[in-house]
């Protein structure tokens, strides 16, 4: 039977925000829709509009055309429609197979949960991903043992194991290598076979052209255009996102041709760098270089970062324009110029419920004496914002208060403030619009302009090609293959990324 | 629609006059008569004095997050009053001598509160039930029967007696004051006070910010306990007086001012200013029921509906759906 | 494998600790107290234990669920005073009975109310049963505002002196007590339970009922406040308003030693259940170790310190050396 | 989460056996140490006035008495003066060769905690326990257990109506009286007054505003404008005085008790009203010491102490020695609800008249101390045993 989903006209605040003012949707079962839009254009919104989880201001939603209340999760549930979340709904306390059966546990007569049929069934589902998971995994394991992806396979099969006719992927693909995109590709192939509907949210252009069928496009809580994808081009759905043009452009004006680094003297130095993922990790770096650190995810970079920062331990060495250091904290890091910016921006970079000048100075409060100048310190608090191009209500309003992009400003902001000489950056981009992605980008080519070492781990291959000075691709924790110059290609990359050998100058 | 948004201490303060007034036109209350109004509301300051110095440690922790509560307070109360009523023994030139120790000695509490909830990873609240316990059997050691020592006059008249004769407010609510307005700038204007905050609301944030976590937590229990300490000192110094049982009655409603005074009791977010107005609170409305003569059960049950009223109000957390 | 294999075996047995804990408590007491195994003494301990055992499961549920409940001394005053009141020290066992029903039915009420705060409305768990514990005690003060009353002698020997085969009463309800909650956690339920302990907002976007989850563990928590309650008035035999303030902050004391953190989520039943013995073992061997009476609190309360801060020794000991 | 079941049920099966195991070993005997010492009127009488020391001579076989103790609360100083003192006063008896140390159980506790102290007690097999209840009728199902044993049980401080239970204490209304009528006297039965009670539904408590109440009940002209529970506690009982003193600055009295009244006068003093209430206090030198003080400033100043003794429970240790030894009770001395209680007379009442005696008893005490008074051997003796 052919099903459809219709939200129409959908209105939503929170408080004097305006979330969605007439978001529109329509999706058919063999269908693969992508949900489009700049980070708070209210796409996950819209995702929890369906999913039960908001309760919306004006609108309806329509089943089957027929009109439809879902006022809980439970109730999207029972008619069909399940969720991948952005924001991850398992419970990291429980094992794999409770997260994924909560709520859904097969019994046994005494109203007992049937452990056996519950971790064979796992299996069952595990084995989708088999052969794209780093480790083995058992059933039983807590989720909170699983590095990032893992878990979001995991809510990914939780998603699947309801057997659902409508199945939403908010940002799913988001820490996800690309094995793992393509698995999961294959998947969303094989349930539109089915006849299920897919609603596909990614900021990753190249995915959504890859899988889609239609696009629906959200600008400022408004659906602003739809259609089929082979109706259009890449830079006319941004245009249709932005309303600006050719901001997508983003790479080239990065590796700013007259740069002479080469001349430069080393900044940081590694050498033979140890930690629980990582191993053998040696490599130098310029002042005013921005070195890429590629590969798929989970495969040591974030320790790599952390290490040096001082946030794990470690073995090996670490120099600092030739002097040796070994950080036992971030704090001593932070004094000897070095800044990070985490992959988790909610998790590791924000104080959401404090204000945003307080989220901007949080490394910064020592320099302005006691008691503190706080007009001081909002005066550059504001000189940051204007520099960063940061949309905000006042520097007193709660970070919780901005966008993603928005945000994730406000976490490299509290850094420039700083002016350290060495940036590492974890994934920064990651879940942001391309508006905001290309400010990044001249941000960071400005910092190495003025002679700053940035070390740049990205997820995004054509952001590291279209960035890096050089590529280092790690893979199981070595690096497996340095990218520079014309070595540095998408199909070496990839391949490096695989743990393939031919990818260029190791 | 924009909702009126009052501040919390404000509200907490709006409440208490509108509940200072209202305590006027009881049977026992100062009716029309202005000089009676104004000695009850002096006395009822002065004695909010001592709950709020005592619940400016509690803030301090509660703001520190992570289940954050100092549940030695009380214990940590009579511990230093005992030690400050030892050791001044009626001499005006001790005072000083004994005023620091019992801010160390409150430190060392809190301290080692602070070492366990850091390093040992043990809940706060029982952390610090189990402290109170260690505390209490200290001071049965030290006191066993025979305490011996007697308040300064200086404590007395600095503590107890008013400004002067004409000026009649207690000299307690100025050192208050000045102790709320010392607060604020350790909240609102040191480093510390911001590095609190951002433990409360994030430590991993926090730590890759560059805070030393551990340390600012270990700093948090230990100046409380020191607050606590000073709070012992100060209700000594009232009181003229030192006996087991003298801290405990502040615990539970230096908990209860934090709240009232609307700190997230979860951490990151609130003010002492808040606190100062919670303690006032909780005194008027024991005030109020006294002048009301409600039997013992009728006063409990309602202090209990009021505070679950005044939660109801700004207490109530994010609700699942939105 | 960085994990130290202490660290794995607890995870998979949150009770063994509190298991490990308890043996060499008992062995330590045995030492001191050869017939501690007879019946007799056993019996004499164990129906003193049962009544925070029983609280310790009650405030576990609630703890597992992610919150705590400090108003359960409260409901333990209220249906000791009623019973006393109601059934008196002349009542017939029919009356008993009744009012052991009517008990329970309160102690149910008293937590839908605490749920209806806190799961439905939504307020913070420490300061909403810390309000209604002041509207319990107050409750329980009306009932009864002086202590006397009662029930029958011929009733509470039931609860003193019934050994089956020769074992203590007490150890057939923590058998079953035991056994229950190893069902209910292969249940749903369970599943449930630790979900919301674990993380409300996920399991509420995997539509667990959240929010009815929450409600029932203050209702169990209610419920086992009331058989806490009943099992204290069979064990005294008299009702006393003030009867169940002290138990409160034991009970929860118990739960953390017996490895349920405060935090949520982690843990389970038995592990409390130990917890709540073990402090009672450990005040007989405060007892039988011949402690000088000035220092018997300070011994008592340190040694509790200790048991709560050894897993993190252990961890921290652990965590060197790998 | 089978095996984990099993795994705590094997644990369970394993404590039980060991339990059961030693079930089967025969239990101590209690009934060994059996001494009827109640009942026993043997011909004691004959030695009863001679010294011990001659009867240690000629039986030689007399065993050294156990008395435990049982106190549930510590958080007063009154209760740690009586751990001092009992103490103290055992000494005597061990220097005598009487008594062996006292087993003493004494922490915060509550109802069920002080059953463990008792039952703590039985199975440590003392001869007799003297005890401050918590709860007036918590204990009673073990005070009789105890009693069944053959443990001489003396309750301290509190009256209970256990059979077999013996009580010691003052008579708490009587002494509530003393005050009372005296505070009615100076206010020559005329005025307005104030109560600060103390922990409302305590026994004590209740008893002692009965006392006050039968004694108002004579004066109709006093007014009592209002009460409150000061928790018995000079902090709160400072709280309220305030109140009071802020709510009705033209006070004529107040009535208090134990240690409300210095946090009352304290709090008199910070308000100096225009008129200084004629002022009920308490039998403790720190009391004695600031009437002293007051009355430097403030001659007209007046008060009354009354001393709320903690020796009665020493005294509760002799009278249970002695008849551990044997000796006969004049049961026509006893009184209370079932004629098994010892009342101790009220050692002394200050007034401004002789203050200064008070203040010498408390020259080279500490501050804490309450006035107090142990009855002596002799006077124990004389007072309550057939001669």
């Amino acid at each position: 039977m052919s099903r459809s989903l219709s939200a129409q006209h959908i209105v939503k605040h929170y408080g004097g925000v305006v979330a969605l003012s007439d978001g529109n949707l329509n999706i058919q079962s063999g269908e693969i829709l992508a949900l489009i839009g700049a980070n708070g254009s209210g796409k996950s919104t819209m995702s929890k509009v369906i999913n039960g989880v908001v309760d919306f201001d004006g609108g309806q939603l329509l089943l089957d055309d027929k009109p439809v209340q879902i006022p809980s999760p439970q109730a999207a549930k029972n008619l069909g429609i399940a969720t991948v979340f952005q924001e991850l709904s398992l419970v990291p306390q429980m094992t794999i197979a409770d997260n994924i059966w909560l709520t859904r546990e097969p019994l046994k007569s005494t109203k007992a949960i049937n452990r056996k049929l519950i971790n064979q069934r796992t299996e069952e589902l595990l084995a989708l991903f088999e052969g794209t998971l780093r480790t083995k995994i058992h059933p039983e394991l807590p989720v909170s043992t699983l590095p990032p992806d893992e878990k979001q396979i995991i809510e990914i099969l939780k998603a699947i194991s309801l057997n659902p006719w409508l199945i939403i992927l908010d940002e799913a693909t988001a820490s996800l290598d690309s094995r793992q995109v393509d698995r999961l590709f294959e998947l969303i192939r094989r349930w539109k076979a089915e006849d299920k509907a897919i609603i596909f949210i990614s900021h990753r252009m190249e995915e959504i052209f890859r899988i889609a069928d239609r696009f629906s496009v959200l600008r400022n809580g408004k659906t602003v255009g739809d259609g089929n994808m082979k109706d259009i081009t890449d830079k006319q759905l941004v245009q249709l996102m932005i309303e600006r043009e050719n901001v997508y452009e983003f790479t080239k004006a990065s590796t700013a041709a007259e740069k002479t680094t080469s001349t430069n003297p080393v900044y940081l130095e590694v050498e033979d760098l140890e930690t629980d993922t990582i191993r053998g990790i040696s490599f130098k770096v310029k002042e005013g270089e921005l070195v890429g650190i590629g590969g798929l995810r989970g495969q040591g970079q974030r320790d790599l970062l952390l290490a040096i920062f001082g946030d794990i331990p470690y073995s090996g060495k670490i120099k600092i324009k030739d002097q040796a250091v070994h950080f036992k904290n971030p704090r001593t890091a932070i004094k000897h110029s070095i800044a990070l910016v985490p992959g988790e921006r909610a998790r590791e970079g924000l104080l959401y419920i404090r204000s945003i000048l307080e989220n901007l100075h949080l490394p910064n409060w020592d320099k302005y004496g006691f008691p503190l100048k706080i007009r001081k310190a909002q005066e550059d608090a504001r000189k940051i914002g204007l520099r960063l191009n940061l949309v905000m209500a006042s520097l007193m309003e709660p970070v919780s208060s901005l966008s993603g992009g928005n945000a994730q400003k406000v976490v490299i902001g509290k850094w420039l403030l700083r002016d350290p000489q060495c940036y590492l950056l974890d994934d920064p981009t990651k879940g942001v619009d391309v508006n905001t992605k290309s400010e990044f980008y001249s941000l960071l080519t400005g910092l190495c302009k003025d002679g700053k070492t940035i070390l740049f781990y990205s997820s995004d291959d054509d952001e590291l090609i279209g960035l890096c000075d050089r590529v280092l691709v790690l893979h199981d924790g070595v690096i497996r293959a340095e990218l520079t110059g014309e070595t540095l290609t998408k199909e070496n990359l990839v391949a490096a990324s695989l743990g393939v050998t031919n990818g260029g100058a190791a | 629609m924009k909702r009126l948004y009052i501040s919390p201490p404000v509200a907490a303060l709006i409440l208490a006059i509108i509940l200072f007034l209202l305590s006027g036109f009881l049977p026992n209350g100062f009716g029309n008569d202005i000089n009676i109004a104004i000695a009850q509301a002096t006395n009822i300051l002065r004695l909010s004095v001592f709950l709020g110095v005592i619940a400016a440690g509690q803030t301090l922790v509660i703001l520190s997050g992570y289940e954050g509560i100092d549940l030695s307070a009380g214990s940590v109360v009579t511990l230093t009053a005992i030690l400050t009523y030892v050791l001044v023994n009626g001499r005006d030139e001790k005072v000083f001598y004994a005023f620091l120790i019992a801010l160390l000695a409150g430190a060392l509490v809190g301290l080692i509160n602070g070492l366990g909830i850091t390093f040992l990873k043990i809940s706060p609240f029982v952390m610090t039930l189990s402290m109170s316990g260690v505390v209490t059997g200290l001071i049965i050691i030290i006191n066993h029967g025979n305490v011996s020592g007697k308040v300064a006059p200086i404590m007395t008249r600095l503590i107890a007696r008013p400004l002067s004769p004409n000026i009649p407010i207690p000299n307690a609510i100025i050192i208050w004051v000045i102790f709320g307005i010392l607060m604020w700038l350790l909240l609102e204007r040191t480093t510390f006070g911001k590095h609190v905050f951002a433990i409360g609301v994030n430590r991993v944030t926090s730590r890759l910010s560059g805070i030393n976590v551990n340390a600012t937590n270990l700093a948090v229990y230990s100046l409380a306990g020191a607050l606590a300490g000073f709070g012992g000192f100060l209700v000594v110094g009232n009181t003229g007086v030192v006996f087991i049982a003298l801290g405990q009655p502040f615990l539970f409603p230096s908990i209860a001012a934090v709240a009232v005074g609307g700190t997230l009791l979860s951490g990151g977010k609130g003010s002492y200013w808040g606190t100062m107005a919670g303690a006032i609170v909780l005194t008027l409305i024991t005030s109020l029921l006294t002048t009301m003569q409600m039997p013992e059960s009728i006063r409990r049950v309602v202090l209990g509906a009021t505070l679950l009223v005044m939660i109801s109000i700004y207490g109530r957390q994010r609700g699942f759906r939105q | 494998m960085r994990r130290t294999s202490w660290e794995t075996l607890t995870t998979k047995y949150p009770a063994l600790f509190s298991i490990i804990l308890i043996v060499v408590a008992l062995l330590i007491n045995l030492s001191l107290q050869p017939n501690l195994f007879s019946r007799d003494t056993l019996n004499s301990n164990l129906r003193v234990f049962l009544p925070s055992v029983l609280l310790a499961v009650g405030q576990a549920f609630v703890i597992l669920g992610g919150g705590i409940d400090i108003s359960v001394g409260g409901i333990v005053s209220i249906v000791n005073t009623v019973l006393a009141v109601q059934v008196g020290l002349n009542g017939s066992v029919e009356k008993m009975w009744l009012y052991v029903g009517i008990s329970l039915l309160i102690g149910i009420i008293c937590g839908a109310l605490n749920g209806f705060f806190i799961a439905v409305l939504r307020l913070q768990p420490i300061i909403t049963t810390y309000a209604t514990s002041f509207l319990f005690g107050g409750l329980a003060l009306f009932v009864l505002p002086n202590p006397g009353g009662g029930i029958p002698q011929s009733i509470a020997n039931i609860y003193r002196s019934t050994t089956p085969l020769g074992i203590p009463l007490g150890f057939y309800i923590i058998a079953i007590l035991i056994l229950l909650w190893q069902y209910l956690r292969s249940t749903r339920y369970g599943s449930y339970l630790y979900s919301v302990g674990g993380k409300a907002d996920a399991a509420y976007e995997t539509g667990v009922p959240v929010t009815w989850i929450n409600f029932s563990t203050y209702v169990i928590s209610g419920l086992m406040a009331a058989l806490s309650g009943i099992a204290i008035t069979m064990l005294s035999g008299s009702g006393n308003a003030e009867i169940g303030s002290p138990m409160t902050l034991t009970a929860i004391t118990a739960v953390v030693i017996g490895g349920t953190p405060l935090s949520g989520g982690i843990g389970g039943i038995t592990g409390p259940i130990m917890g709540a013995l073990t402090l009672g073992i450990i005040q007989n061997i405060v007892s039988f170790a011949h402690v000088n009476t000035w220092w018997e609190t300070f011994v008592k309360a340190t040694i509790i310190v200790v048991a709560l801060a050894a897993p993190g020794i252990i961890n921290l000991f652990g965590r060197r050396k790998s | 989460m089978l095996k984990k079941s099993l795994f705590y049920i094997g644990m369970l099966t394993l404590i039980a056996s060991m339990i059961l195991s030693a079930c089967a070993a025969p239990t101590a005997a209690p009934e060994v140490t059996t001494a009827p010492a109640t009942e026993a009127v043997q011909p004691t009488e004959v030695v009863a006035t001679q010294a011990p020391a001659t009867e240690a001579v000629q039986e030689p076989t007399t065993k050294k008495f156990t008395i435990g103790i049982s106190n549930p609360f510590i958080s007063s100083e009154y209760r740690t003066q009586m751990i001092a003192e009992l103490i103290e006063t055992n000494k005597e008896y061990m220097d005598k060769g009487l008594t062996n140390e006292l087993v003493i159980e004494s922490v915060d506790t509550d109802v069920a905690g002080q059953i463990q102290q008792l039952q703590n007690l039985m199975a440590k097999n003392v001869d007799a326990i003297l005890v401050n209840p918590g709860d007036v009728n918590g204990l009673n199902a073990t005070l009789e257990e105890a009693v069944k044993k053959g443990i001489l049980v003396i309750s301290v401080d509190q009256e209970l109506n256990v059979p077999g239970v013996y009580n010691v204490g003052i008579d708490q209304k009587e002494w509530a009286k003393t005050s009372a009528k005296w505070l009615a006297e100076k206010l020559g039965g005329k005025g307005n007054i104030v109560q600060i009670e103390g922990f409302p539904g305590h026994p004590a408590n209740v008893v002692r505003m009965e006392g006050v109440a039968e004694v108002l009940k004579d004066y109709p002209d006093i007014k009592v404008l209002a009460s409150d529970t000061g928790k018995w506690d000079e902090a709160t009982g400072q709280q309220v005085m305030s109140n009071f003193l802020a709510a009705y600055p033209n006070l004529d009295g107040y009535w208090t008790q134990d240690g409300m009244a210095i946090g009352a006068l304290q709090a008199v003093i910070a308000a100096n009203p225009p008129k200084w209430p004629i002022a009920v206090g308490e039998g403790r030198c720190q009391f004695l010491k600031l009437w002293e003080e007051v009355l430097k400033d403030h001659p007209d100043f007046d008060s009354v102490a009354v001393a709320n003794p903690p020796g009665v429970s020493p005294t509760g240790l002799r009278i249970a020695i002695n008849m551990l030894l044997g000796k006969q009770v004049d049961k026509t001395k006893l009184g209370g609800v079932n004629g098994l209680s010892f009342v101790i007379p009220v050692p002394i009442v200050v007034t401004k008249d002789n203050l200064q005696e008070g203040l010498d008893i408390c020259k080279d005490k500490p501050d804490v101390y309450l006035l107090d008074g142990i009855m002596s051997e002799e006077e124990v003796l004389s007072t309550f045993f057939v001669k």
